[in-house]
């Protein structure tokens, strides 16, 4: 009952993205996977949302396969991506882009209930309900992203920097939020981010990719504390 | 003063019709970034369905349904099947800007073709729904007739429900997003690739309408919507083809400016009149007068 | 690294192609084209769709049909006639390019009733039908600068110039309509001109005149003419023009309840076709037309009453003016064929209708006018008037047959009886 | 014109015409061996060649998706025959004058069109190539609906008596197509060529890269129309008339198809373009006949394959058979 995904290898035309990359997360726990910019995380989130497809390898949902499905179908078995760069339609209010995350379950009464668990998640959203989703800062948009994603009640969400951009304050926010939210929903979390110490800090297990490679996986406390590693991908 | 009353009125009544075909124009150009050429043969042969139909029912309004269906399913159906397969093949080189412009030709002359090969290119004149004969006050007879006021309603109803469509459901909103950002909508649940032929239904539908209001006033023959689908596109440019307000707006301006040169100043003008407006609006405006600030080099 | 496109082997390959196609052909026989023992192969252009195509359409199928008539019962000294019919979709570049077909690829042995007086002309020089020696019998057009034995030496005429209907409507409007206030609407090429010419020579003046290009004519355009017309007071208008013109004319008026004496021109006049483009019945009642034939529906005339049969036999479509004018041109065509004698040649062809085609039986009244120095058909028109059902009885009761010329000649009223018709409308002329 | 540069381009240029003129001299044996309406149809390939050339050049190179040809050629066709009737000068001269009209229309027309892209620039030129016949008949001394004629003359005494009208339009359309075809293919390897192809790629590299966009959009749009008018004239020539009726949108539909068929980058392939265009109607009248259908169906059956080969060569062959062709070719001798 997890997300394992095993030999799994993604290429962009002639130049390959990612090789061989395999892990798991269990049901409920937060994996952090770090790496330096271009080691191919996004490209590993927008494959198993089905964004992009992968040349080989395969990843499982709850023993189910998840690769080579369209977004839309995986929604509908619980898995959620909110994408790079504050993925808001700026066209739209902010109450359009929560009831979006809904549509596909038809049910209107569920929906405004999932709307106001985020407002009260984040109230913030709750004052600029019939803004044009354009007024709102970058903290604001990246808390509407995710409400849009929590609306429709997934099981697994896969979140792709939603630090970036952001003041220090505010990505301190963001994390908190994130780690509430899993124990009180039971998530599966897979956070994409650069900002590697912060994200081990709230993680259960973290994954280090380089060059599109695994190149170290395992719980998180052990990896912060890894000297090896901490110099060569965390920096200091 | 009257005349001025006169040509505003038949102005809206032309414009509304014009609205119709830059909607449909619009719509598809939001939700697929392609300007549908071939929309005034499916708009064609859906009045050719409801001429049949009305006319053997003596009912306009039946006739009117059946090209609604008829139009949105053709819509649908030319989605579904053609548009998915020319962007399956054609997606390289040069050809990516030039495929959709011809393919959509090609379905004009296609759907043309099939029309005139069915119906044969005789003269078809359909029973309009209201008379033609212009409103009397006292003894003057003004050219404005109930078949115009009953075409401004008509249009005005339409326009109502698709706001309503729009603002309002859910559809609409799907509608809207897979048009504005086709990616977030899908990672939202949106099944885009459906949303997008259901809009190409209702462009259908509505190019439907738009033909058989044409056709009450004048002839229905293989090649009568031509001149339709030019104005839809002058309409939806100087609505800038980013907004279905401005497309009806667009639209408007359209039809009283040519109803103005058709009272004022010449009868055979009214195509130069029309398309100087176009090039007037594409060198100073490019994006139309809805502009919000997007630029148009795409 | 720019591709070559243009190495040599692509360009000799397809000089090569080019050429291919050129020598796949035959070179011609040399027997008189278009005649064999036993068949003779005719060519008509005319508008089967398109803007002018109401009514129009119909002239090939009924001349068609009579052939078959005539070939069921022996043909022309045993020879079958066949008819090829193009459709140029009355545009001149279409018609030029149909009548190429005709001459080169179908190889007929004459062209019978092109219509459509822009396109004969184009055609008449692009093709160079002179200099081909190619007959083109019975000219589906008015105009008359076609009236020219010099310029014209294979073409004859066979309608009534559109000058002589100006004049005779001139007259017509002299005698009956003196001092009203007079409108017109009528095409603004050769077709209208010819008219307008003829009406300024017999000095009538419009109070309102207005030009519309073919092609233009739609509910909208009628509405600038109607309100022209009724802010000019025009209380008689002559209309020349083609019926999808007269039809937006005639139904935007009764829309906007304007109802001066129409005169509609011979062109587009069919009541049928009228009614079919939406013109109300009702409109029709009253309206004057020049006429050459008689009504369509008058049983009571021998060739009526003949080509209706032929009609309901071979043709089987709603016998109005169009489907008699084309069974007309069949009886004519027929009576040139066999006055040029078994041995058929273009050139026997053409003096036949010189020296015998003015004794020819022609259903309209007035005299027919070939000579060795003329090449025009009939004369003279009679003033009709509709009835209820637009269908067309003499003005005043009985048939005064006004003829004159294209030129200065005077109108003058003739008492002119036209040949009995051959039995059985089969000609057995020598 | 093109600076020729270094000497190998020189002798291509050479060896180049002197194959022009191997062409040429073959073309004009064979139009004495053939009969009449061959040798019309030859002059109709070679007008087709021109226009489509014009497109070759204007979309296959910079990029430009424009309907407004059958305008431009409207626009030669006219200026040709107002030249020929009103000054009385020489037959090249209407030729020639149809090009500079047709070249300063589309100049015009390319200020505007520079600056569109994609489907506006394709429905602004639709807009043009349906209101045509409008404009034709606006101004009284275009000759309205039936036109104006364009007589180029019989031809000379000395071709003796059989030298037919149709052999004569067929020399003389063969002789500007050669020499219109020769001077695009070097005016695209030139300089020229390769800034449209660059536009074409990318408008924006391009433009970084120096070079003025919008400045050899216009100068495409004026070239191609140029041709498009010596096209237009060479049609005038043909049917000795100028007339709206002549240059409809069905003549743009045909064009845009000749030039897609043809492989829409390639200018050899104009000839297979124009020789399909000439066979369609050949085909459809065939077609007709044995299906049996009255003449009056068999107008619609031109357009029918006309459109179901456009839709089939823009989605199966979208750089044109020959680009498919060649890939096959280099595959094969890269095995």
């Amino acid at each position: 009952m997890s997300l394992v995904v095993s030999n799994l290898s993604v290429s962009h035309g002639a130049i390959s993205a990612l090789r061989g990359i395999d892990f798991s997360v269990e049901v409920g726990q937060l994996a952090a996977v770090i790496g330096a910019n271009g080691a191919g995380k996004t490209t590993l989130l927008r494959t198993l949302s089905g964004l992009k497809d992968a040349i080989s390898g395969n990843a499982t949902w709850k023993d189910r396969e998840i690769l080579g499905k369209r977004p839309d179908e995986l929604v509908r078995r619980g898995i959620s991506h909110v994408s790079e760069g504050k993925s808001v339609i700026p066209e739209l209010s902010v109450k359009e882009n929560l009831i979006l995350g809904g549509i596909w379950r038809g049910k209107k009464s569920d929906t405004a209930e999932a709307i106001n668990e985020v407002v009260e998640l984040f109230p913030r959203l709750g004052e600029r309900m019939s803004q044009s989703a354009n007024t709102l800062s970058g903290g604001e948009r990246q808390m509407l992203a995710i409400g849009r994603a929590l609306v429709s009640r997934p099981k697994l969400l896969l979140l792709d920097e939603p630090s970036l951009g952001l003041a220090p304050i505010v990505i301190e926010q963001i994390f908190q939020t994130i780690d509430q939210l899993r124990h009180r929903l039971g998530l599966t979390v897979l956070l994409v981010e650069q900002n590697a110490m912060s994200a081990l800090e709230i993680a259960d297990i973290g994954v280090i990719i380089n060059l599109g490679e695994v190149v170290a996986t395992g719980p998180a406390n052990e990896l912060i504390n890894d000297p090896a590693l901490r110099a060569a991908y965390l920096g200091y | 003063m009257q005349k001025a009353l006169e040509t505003l009125l038949i102005g809206l009544s032309t414009g509304s019709i014009y609205a119709l075909m830059s909607l449909a124009l619009v719509l598809v150009w939001r939700s697929t970034r392609v300007i549908n050429f071939a929309q005034a043969g499916q708009a064609m042969f859906s009045t050719y369905i409801g001429f049949e139909i009305a006319t053997r029912s003596q009912i306009f309004w039946l006739g009117l349904l059946f090209a609604i269906v008829a139009g949105a399913l053709l819509g649908a159906g030319v989605d579904y099947f053609f548009m998915r397969v020319l962007f399956k093949h054609a997606n390289s080189g040069p050809a990516l800007v030039v495929a959709p412009v011809i393919a959509t030709l090609g379905l004009l002359g296609l759907i043309r073709s099939i029309v005139g090969l069915t119906w044969g290119g005789e003269f078809k004149s359909l029973t309009a729904p209201a008379s033609k004969n212009g409103f009397t006050f006292g003894e003057v007879t003004i050219p404005f007739s109930p078949l115009d006021s009953l075409t401004i309603i008509t249009v005005a109803v339409i326009l109502i429900i698709l706001a309503l469509l729009f603002q309002r459901t859910n559809l609409g909103l799907a509608l809207r997003a897979s048009a504005y950002s086709p990616e977030i909508a899908q990672l939202a649940g949106i099944r885009t690739a459906r949303t997008r032929t259901i809009g190409w239904a209702i462009a259908g539908g509505v190019g439907g309408v738009a033909g058989m209001l044409v056709t009450s006033y004048n002839f229905l023959t293989p090649y009568s919507l031509d001149l339709l689908l030019v104005f839809g596109f002058i309409a939806a440019v100087i609505g800038g083809l980013e907004s279905m307000v401005g497309a009806v707006i667009g639209a408007l301006v359209l039809g009283i400016g040519l109803t103005i040169i058709l009272n004022y100043v010449g009868t055979s003008l009214v195509f130069i009149g029309g398309f100087s407006v176009l090039l007037l609006v594409l060198l100073i405006k490019p994006d139309g007068i809805m502009a919000r600030g997007k630029v148009r080099r795409g | 690294m720019i591709r070559k496109t243009h190495g040599k082997r692509t360009w000799f390959a397809a000089a090569v192609l080019a050429a291919g196609s050129l020598l796949a052909t035959s070179l011609p026989a040399h027997a008189e084209t278009g005649v064999t023992s036993n068949s003779i192969k005719l060519g008509i252009t005319l508008p089967l769709t398109g803007a002018a195509s109401p009514g129009y359409s119909k002239i090939g199928n009924a001349m068609d049909a009579y052939f078959k008539y005539v070939n069921d019962n022996g043909g022309v000294y045993g020879r079958k006639i066949t008819l090829v019919q193009k459709d140029d979709q009355y545009s001149p570049q279409l018609s030029i390019a149909k009548t190429n077909e005709l001459i080169l690829k179908d190889k007929v042995f004459a062209l019978v009733g092109p219509l459509g007086t822009a396109n004969f002309t184009a055609v008449h020089k692009s093709v160079g039908l002179p200099r081909r020696k190619v007959p083109a019998l019975f000219l589906n057009t008015g105009f008359s600068g076609f009236a020219n034995k010099k310029k014209f030496p294979t073409s004859f005429t066979i309608l009534p110039s559109y000058a002589m209907e100006a004049k005779i409507v001139s007259q017509f409007l002299k005698e009956n309509f003196a001092g009203k206030k007079l409108g017109l609407v009528y095409q603004n090429d050769e077709f209208g001109i010819d008219a307008l010419g003829a009406f300024k020579d017999a000095g009538v003046k419009f109070d309102v005149s207005i030009p519309y290009t073919s092609g233009t004519q739609s509910a909208a355009t009628a509405q600038t003419w109607v309100s022209q017309l009724a802010s000019g007071g025009a209380q008689v208008v002559v209309f020349f023009g083609v019926t999808s013109a007269t039809a937006p004319l005639l139904a935007v008026a009764a829309a906007a309840k304007y109802a001066p004496q129409w005169i509609l021109g011979s062109v587009g006049s069919d009541p049928l076709t009228l009614q079919v483009l939406g013109v109300p019945v009702a409109v029709l009642n009253g309206a004057l037309t020049p006429a050459g034939n008689p009504s369509p529906n008058d049983l009571t005339d021998e060739y009526v009453k003949q080509f209706q049969e032929i009609n309901d036999k071979y043709n089987k479509a709603a016998f109005d003016d169009y489907v008699l004018q084309g069974m007309n041109l069949g009886l004519m065509t027929v009576q040139a064929l066999r006055a040029a004698g078994p041995r058929l040649t273009r050139r026997g062809l053409i003096k036949a209708i010189e020296n015998k085609g003015s004794t020819f039986a022609s259903v309209a009244y007035s005299p027919l006018g070939y000579s060795r120095t003329s090449n025009v058909g009939h004369t003279g028109y009679y003033m009709a008037v509709m009835g209820p059902t637009g269908d067309r009885k003499p003005y005043g009761g009985k048939v005064t047959l006004y003829t004159t010329d294209s030129g200065k000649g005077p109108v003058v009223k003739s008492d002119f009886k036209r040949p009995a018709m051959p039995a059985k409308g089969l000609p057995n002329n020598s | 014109m093109a600076k020729v540069v270094g000497g190998n381009t020189g002798s291509k240029v050479r060896k180049k015409l002197a194959l022009f003129f191997l062409i040429g001299w073959i073309l004009l044996i064979i139009g004495d061996r053939v009969d009449e309406l061959r040798v019309y149809q030859g002059a109709q390939i070679a007008m087709y060649t021109i226009a489509l050339a014009s497109i070759v050049l204007l979309t296959g190179y910079s990029g430009q998706v424009s309907l407004g040809n059958g305008a431009m050629m409207a626009v030669g066709g006219y200026a040709a025959a107002l030249t020929l009737n009103n000054l009385q000068t020489p037959i090249w001269s209407a030729f020639m004058m149809a090009i500079l009209v047709a070249a300063l229309f589309g100049a015009f027309l390319g200020l505007a069109a520079a600056r569109l892209s994609g489907p506006y620039l394709a429905g602004t030129t639709l807009a043009l190539a349906v209101g045509l016949p409008a404009i034709a008949n606006q101004f009284s001394f275009l000759g309205g609906e039936p036109g104006l004629l364009f007589d180029v003359g019989f031809p000379p005494e000395r071709f003796g008596e059989d030298f037919t009208q149709y052999k004569w339009f067929f020399w003389i359309a063969t002789f500007i197509a050669l020499i219109a075809l020769f001077v695009t293919s070097n005016i695209l390897q030139s300089r020229f060529g390769r800034t449209w192809r660059a536009i074409r790629g990318n408008s924006l590299a391009a433009e970084l890269s120096g070079i003025n966009a919008s400045q050899l959009k216009v100068l495409a749009f004026s070239v191609s129309s140029g041709l498009a008018g010596l096209a237009g004239a060479v049609l005038a020539m043909t049917i000795s008339l100028v007339a709206p009726g002549a240059y409809t949108l069905a003549l743009s539909f045909a064009l845009v198809t000749g030039a897609v068929l043809a492989g829409i980058s390639s200018l050899p392939g104009v000839v297979l373009g124009g020789f399909i265009l000439v066979a369609i109607p050949e085909i459809a009248d065939a077609l007709a006949s044995s299906l049996g259908s009255e003449d009056k169906l068999n107008s619609y059956l031109p357009g029918l394959i006309v459109s179901v080969l456009l839709i089939l060569s823009v989605i199966y062959t979208p750089n044109g058979p020959g680009e498919n062709l060649r890939k096959h070719f280099h595959k094969k001798s890269a095995h």
